[in-house]
């Protein structure tokens, strides 16, 4: 069993907008059996965070293209991406590409 | 490309003298900044400042990419245009204001969207290029056109109270597709009209833009060429984000790319360069 | 102070539209900054982009303080100013450029060097102050005439290629003698002519210094009131510093003052305001 | 007796210029029979790092006017000032203050 964790969830560039506009949720994860990584991160957040149009947010297993993921301060890429297993006191970020000028 | 002069003359020494003090820069690196071109693509909130500040820096040549015309709504933060050239074309207006700020620069005005047919000739006239566009297609399209011709390209963006800043294709790191394999669905896509966007945040992002391009100019290299700058305005935080390496089956910039040529964009991306009608419905 | 008016009109509508769909804007911030009043001490490096982005927003009245005039030196890193203008004054230059920007706004220059006689009714008469000065005496002066006259100040500085950017005497933080109680020794003290600075490094400044008095004006406060943002431009890194309360024993903000008058500033310092020998041996 | 102490110092707004322009310096603070807080540091500096006109850096047995002191990121008023006692890793900056325009 995996305990509980609590994490940090920040949502930018327009993300947050997904999520009544808030940025920042301090988040717990509760216990389960398997270990929690991204994947079943975005599971959780999709079933418990995301109010409508999940799409805009998550295709398929992983994040919509154009949504960059940091992992304390670092591109998700580098930490090993939907297997990124969790640690308590983690800060995620989900951060959507801007194209303004 | 411009000739690398061996000297300043007097009254070069006296404009630049408070960068020529600088180590960093000193006198060579206002000799590579007056021999480097610098293609902007787009003169809007970002082109604007960044223009003006490697004007005001004597770099040697800007190239002004702008199909566009200067509208009052455009005036909040596209510092460079004015009252008095509302309805010309963007690049000749920002032309105009950079020649008054320093006449030995070369300004060149491109009236035009940069196209498949017209990007990869352009970039490869430049040494250097600052994506200040505003739509999705053009950012594929730049970072295509920058790899294929092989020149640095510095990147930002900005929309309602936040920024992005990166450096693409320089020293072995990632391009843009390496970071965006695939564009985003359209109906996630904000722009400026749309989304809003506070004047002065296109201004600080276009101004550090403007300062990595000086920094790759003048040999001082970029902190930003595996990295991001993301800035948060209404909290005044900045984050540096470590980014992912080039990555080697990027269809572009990878080992063995099926990009070798320009695409068409628009179509990549299901969304136009110039759409303006979302622009028009809100005025 | 400006009249708070109750609604715009259909070309501000237009001219501001990207911000007035911003909710942390909208109409009611757009009204309230047309309300407001800023002095700008300075028209060099930072004034230029700072007041630039102010006019372009909107501010109702802008109050443009500087004695010099415009030198090629400052070229490179004063924006507002132009060649053709070179010997004018910087604060008529600033005035012209920006109401070709924004006529809209009132453009008040003040050709004077701020002393102990001047600056408290100038002060007086702004909603906040933007200190774009360069010298340790206008910087003590300028912080001491805004905690008597009780007004908000955005303080920012660039050398070299650093920068920091702080809100004294807001919302019951610190005020700038809190910070330094005591003037630094004037051999320690480094100014742009001697030290130089990359033109580009006081633009970045500038431009986070407006965002701040634009955050004030709107009513979205500032998160600089007991924090300093320190740039390091050669890195490309920023940080965000928590600083100390206000101090209860401070000389002018405290809780039993002992400046409750302006003074000699210049004095106090040991250095001069308005000193240019330094800069011109360098020529 | 007070272990030995690894720490960052940084230097900053032209407070580097005094140490050969250098701003970062991985230091370690021998063991000694007190525990190191920033007055022994600054005395540690004057000794070991400092090569040339002290007094624009310390004075007395602090910094002079004019330098603000950061410890981890926060104004070293927060932390103590002279008396706070250094932990192992802290990160201590010295920066000059900037009145260029
Ligand atoms: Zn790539
Ligand atoms: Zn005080």
């Amino acid at each position: 069993m995996a305990a509980p964790l609590s994490i940090q969830l920040e949502f930018g560039g327009g993300a947050e907008l997904l999520f009544d506009g808030i940025r920042k949720h301090q988040v717990t994860l509760p216990s389960q059996p398997e270990p929690w990584d991204i994947r079943s991160l975005l599971a959780w957040i999709k079933e418990n965070l995301l109010k409508e149009r999940p799409e805009l947010f998550v295709q398929g297993d992983t994040v919509r293209p154009g949504i960059l993921v940091l992992i304390n301060e670092a591109d998700w890429e580098l930490m090993g991406e939907l297997d990124y297993q969790l640690q308590d006191q983690d800060n995620v970020v989900f951060i959507s590409t801007l194209h303004g000028g | 490309p411009l000739p690398l002069r061996t000297e300043l003359s007097r009254l070069e020494i006296q404009r630049y003298s408070r960068q020529l003090v600088l180590p960093e820069t000193g006198v060579r690196g206002q000799l590579r900044l007056s021999a480097c071109s610098v293609l902007v693509v787009g003169c809007g909130g970002l082109g604007c400042p960044l223009a003006q500040y490697l004007a005001a820096a004597g770099v040697g040549r800007l190239g002004l990419v702008d199909h566009d015309v200067v509208e009052l709504s455009n005036l909040h933060r596209q510092v460079l245009h004015r009252e008095s050239r509302l309805g010309t074309s963007k690049a000749r207006s920002a032309a105009a204001a950079l020649r008054e700020i320093n006449s030995a620069v070369q300004c060149v005005p491109y009236e035009l969207a940069l196209g498949r047919d017209t990007a990869l000739q352009l970039v490869r006239a430049y040494d250097v290029v600052a994506d200040c566009s505003d739509n999705v297609p053009t950012r594929y399209l730049v970072n295509d056109a920058c790899v294929l011709a092989g020149k640095p390209l510095v990147s930002a963006s900005a929309l309602r109270l936040e920024g992005q800043l990166a450096v693409y294709g320089y020293r072995g790191g990632p391009c843009y597709r390496c970071l965006f394999p695939k564009p985003p669905p359209p109906e996630t896509v904000t722009n400026c009209a749309d989304g809003g966007v506070l004047g002065v945040v296109p201004g600080i992002l276009g101004s550090l833009q403007a300062l990595e391009v000086l920094k790759i100019a003048t040999g001082m290299g970029t902190s930003f060429h595996q990295a991001m700058l993301i800035f948060d305005a209404l909290e005044g935080r900045f984050r540096h984000i470590k980014l992912r390496p080039r990555n080697p089956d990027c269809a572009v910039c990878g080992d063995n790319p099926s990009v070798t040529a320009l695409q068409d964009y628009e179509q990549f991306c299901g969304s136009s360069a110039t759409d303006k009608c979302r622009m028009l419905c809100l005025l």
